[in-house]
């Protein structure tokens, strides 16, 4: 799915993007994650949510960035921040004491109640993979007024059972989530490169809710390792507007071209010892 | 507070089997600390750091570590640290003991530490599989709410290494920019290093700067550039090329290796090593 | 983040029988925002505040309140807060039930508050007094060292009111020099009001200052000199003249009621206010 | 005792002042209360320890005031300081993480086991003179390394029996404040206006062990509320010498001077926005 869709000349990362930015209301609070959630982040406030409050987890609070981050902690967020604040800060302060609208995440591995690996493929003493770990997801999930998801959808990815879970869904749906007494209320949208997934009002189980334009049922149901569920009324989502595919094409080529230049350290600095530059 | 080159630094106050935490998130990583300790070739540390990124990817792949405490094990923005991954699923060049936790949780978990506490508080509402591989994670009730709270055990290295950007001549430290938990990592060590940037007559930092003062500070050495492949905020950006090269350098073991000792080990010291990577004239 | 007068903002936001915290260390104290609470006749209010000081002693003075958690009730560098004396001594205008605690316990409830926890933890070896009147101080007991904490209850106010030197045009708030535990209770409250010195187009906050983010706040008012006789750093120092001579005027009720009618009640704001003490001209 | 003694023109309270200073050790890490503390630690600083570093609990670490602060919150603390943190965190990262030597405290009341009230005269519920509180005493006490005490004594200062124990010494004595588990030693030393009251090595009751020159050990016995017990080698100390007496006159003259000057507040300051002056 890396290649361009049929109908536009647009790729299956943009849609995603796209789609995701469409999901955040102008004036949220986001905590936002690295790689494709700060993207469709920073493509909402350049579009329809100019006012959308972005945090990351290196505590930068109200970060503008005027081109894509690389890393969470890239000195372009702290820059244009509203204010930086230590890691235990910003989890605490922030996340746990429930300032947070939005959570945007990512996994390796999703089942069918929306809970998520990023920890390993294989068993945990003996992994097959080893991947990063939790970083701040699981408290990002519980948190979070509500959760996005971005994820590629394929059978390895979405999986009947996960094989470690980091960060919690809907635990095994039909409420448990809710009577374990998370704060928020989960993840209410999927979006991967064919649509949307949403949970099933009751028995909180991912169902098909949208797709985009050329996507076949019949795909979706291929690409997902359990027999997916759709929703009656399934929607059709719009194409990328031009508009939203000029501004992201251009914030990642500013994007490449920034983070491209080649760095060079004058080592007699002790010499000329720039005090503060704000 | 003595003012130490690196390598007597690191010599003085940093022995086999320690703890040492490097901290700063993405930023301010004290890499020339890390490149010292695998010159030096300490063996069996406790890494501790929230992010291990490329320098414990080194340090764990040169044998410096038995043991890694950690909540994010990626290369940022590209992918695997290869370096880690061969140390757990293959045990390569030694086993490596792995405790896990979340961001969140190392913390809250320095938090503690720095505040002289055994434990600290946080909020969690059912187990996740890190509660299953984890080790203990003990519950106490809120005697006020009767909530269910986490117990998180603090974390008090033997050793914290920071990077920053200036010490004045008393040896106070200024750190500006994102910390992520180093202030809490410094405050909760039982000896603190600091490789700075630059060394000026007095910090003039603004009100409500982040300070180190220099008396909680066993050691600081002056390293200009020395959290290259990270930054320095006002100093120098982010090296993310060379975070994306490092990708297939560390991907095999024989490269790996190769690059450590034309780089790494070929170099007197930190200053050298930026000059063979073209970095510095 | 609205932008209202003060008026307006006590109007709006403060409620008979709230809890409201207004913190500020010996620096930054909301008095404009007191003295307003107090024109508008607010009953019932549960003060917070670490020091109580001149604001807590008007407002206890002229009947706005029936409770009040502190840590540290004096006039500093002077002597007692007489008014507050009063009321816990003898009831008048009305009794007064005091919620009373150490600093340092003050600082780790706010701390939770802010953290969204119900409660944080303390090192504890002894009871004292306070163990007696102060009501329940549970103890926890580690899970790791098996030593016994104590549980201090977490502070959410319902309102907290700071004062600063500056908000920019959205609103956000910046906040220079001793904060106390500023912050923290501003960051545990369910409504934020804020008075500033001035506002500004851009902070041009320094990095790692204390701002406050606009969209925390329920409304921010401009009032130069809203911490007169407390102080704004780089705006005007403390007034040690009237701390010193408020132990005359609050000594006995009737000066008291006399000179908060001449000066608080009779001015419209805190501008004429300060005229009236000749502060301003 | 407020006149000034006998032999030389020093009163009470610069005795009490200059004895203080000189307990204190170059590079201590201090944590002072306001008042009679303050100043001993000022002067120590301008004479035998201008490495002291002291901690105010506003958050002012490392303050080097040039005048004596009024409050402990004084803009001449912060403008001084190496930073200023808030205070939780000077509570938590400074003093319950042990990194305070000397911890000064004054009180309305002791006990023979240094154990100080500061809350209240009279009983609790009816006070006949309610008193400031806790403050950081308690925690000071419980965790400084060493305490200073600093008080006038007379009869109805140095009891029997307090009317609250606001703050712990050696509580009942005889290692039960050890027993305890408390990190801090207690109190070392109380300095009064007759002398230096130190705990005895086993029973941890306070006794005379060094009195001001001219002063009789009736006379501090007379002022002491319980059978004072005397040092066998009961030291005379000498009187302040010149120089010390000098650096602390300039420096109450320099704070009457500075602390008199009357305030103005430009109510228009919104039009001249001053930013940051550092």
């Amino acid at each position: 799915m890396k290649t361009a869709h049929a109908a536009g000349a647009y790729t299956a990362d943009e849609m995603m993007t796209v789609t995701a930015a469409r999901q955040l209301a102008d004036g949220a609070v986001c905590f936002v994650g690295i790689g494709l959630p700060s993207a469709a982040c920073n493509l909402a406030r350049r579009t329809h949510a100019p006012e959308l409050v972005l945090i990351y987890e290196s505590g930068t609070v109200g970060a503008r960035p005027r081109v894509l981050p690389l890393s969470i902690g890239d000195g372009e967020l702290a820059d244009t921040a509203d204010c930086v604040v230590s890691l235990p800060e910003v989890f605490a302060h922030y996340l746990q004491r429930g300032r947070v609208d939005v959570g945007f995440l990512s996994a390796a591995q999703i089942d069918r109640h929306g809970n998520l690996n990023t920890t390993v493929i294989g068993s945990y003493a003996r992994p097959a993979v080893r991947l990063p770990g939790s970083g701040g997801a699981p408290e990002i999930a519980a948190h979070a007024r509500e959760v996005l998801v971005i994820m590629k959808q394929s059978p390895r990815s979405f999986v009947p059972r996960l094989d470690f879970l980091t960060s919690c869904g809907y635990l095994g749906g039909a409420g448990e989530r809710s009577r374990a007494g998370f704060p928020g209320r989960g993840p209410r949208a999927v979006i991967t490169d064919f649509g949307i997934l949403r949970p099933h009002p009751e028995t909180e189980e991912l169902q098909l809710c949208a797709i985009y334009p050329g996507v076949t049922v019949d795909a979706v149901r291929a690409a997902t390792g359990w027999p997916l569920g759709v929703a009656h009324d399934l929607q059709v989502l719009p194409a990328p507007q031009p508009a939203d595919l000029d501004t992201l094409r251009e914030l990642h080529a500013a994007t490449r071209q920034t983070h491209a230049a080649a760095v060079r350290i004058n080592l007699r600095t002790a010499d000329a010892p720039a005090s503060h530059p704000h | 507070m003595p003012l130490l080159t690196l390598a007597d630094a690191i010599e003085q106050h940093v022995r086999d089997g320690q703890s040492v935490a490097l901290e700063g998130f993405t930023h301010l990583i004290p890499f020339a600390a890390g490149h010292e300790i695998i010159r030096q070739g300490r063996r069996r540390l406790h890494l501790i750091r929230m992010t291990p990124d490329l320098i414990c990817d080194q340090m764990i792949g040169m044998g410096c570590a038995d043991r890694l405490t950690f909540s994010w094990g990626g290369n940022p923005g590209v992918g695997s640290l290869h370096r880690l991954r061969d140390a757990i699923e293959r045990g390569w060049p030694q086993p490596l003991t792995i405790i896990e936790r979340t961001h969140a949780e190392m913390g809250v978990a320095y938090q503690a530490g720095a505040s002289g506490l055994p434990c600290g508080l946080m909020r969690h509402y059912a187990d996740t599989s890190l509660d299953r591989v984890g080790g203990p994670r003990p519950r106490l009730t809120c005697p006020f709410s009767g909530d269910s709270l986490l117990a998180v055990a603090a974390i008090n290295p033997d050793v914290t290494i920071l990077h920053a950007q200036q010490a004045d001549e008393q040896g106070s430290v200024l750190i500006r920019g994102i910390t992520g938990a180093a202030r809490e990592a410094a405050l909760a060590a039982r000896c603190l290093l600091v490789t700075v940037e630059a060394r000026v007559e007095r910090l003039d930092a603004p009100l409500n700067a982040i300070v180190l003062p220099h008396w909680l500070i066993s050691a600081v050495s002056i390293v200009p550039g020395g959290a290259h492949p990270s930054y320095a905020a006002g100093c120098y950006p982010r090296d993310n090329r060379f975070y994306g090269e490092w990708d297939a350098i560390a991907r095999e073991r024989g490269r790996f290796q190769q690059w450590m000792q034309q780089y790494v080990l070929a170099s007197r010291d930190h200053a050298e090593l930026l000059r063979r990577l073209r970095i510095a004239a």
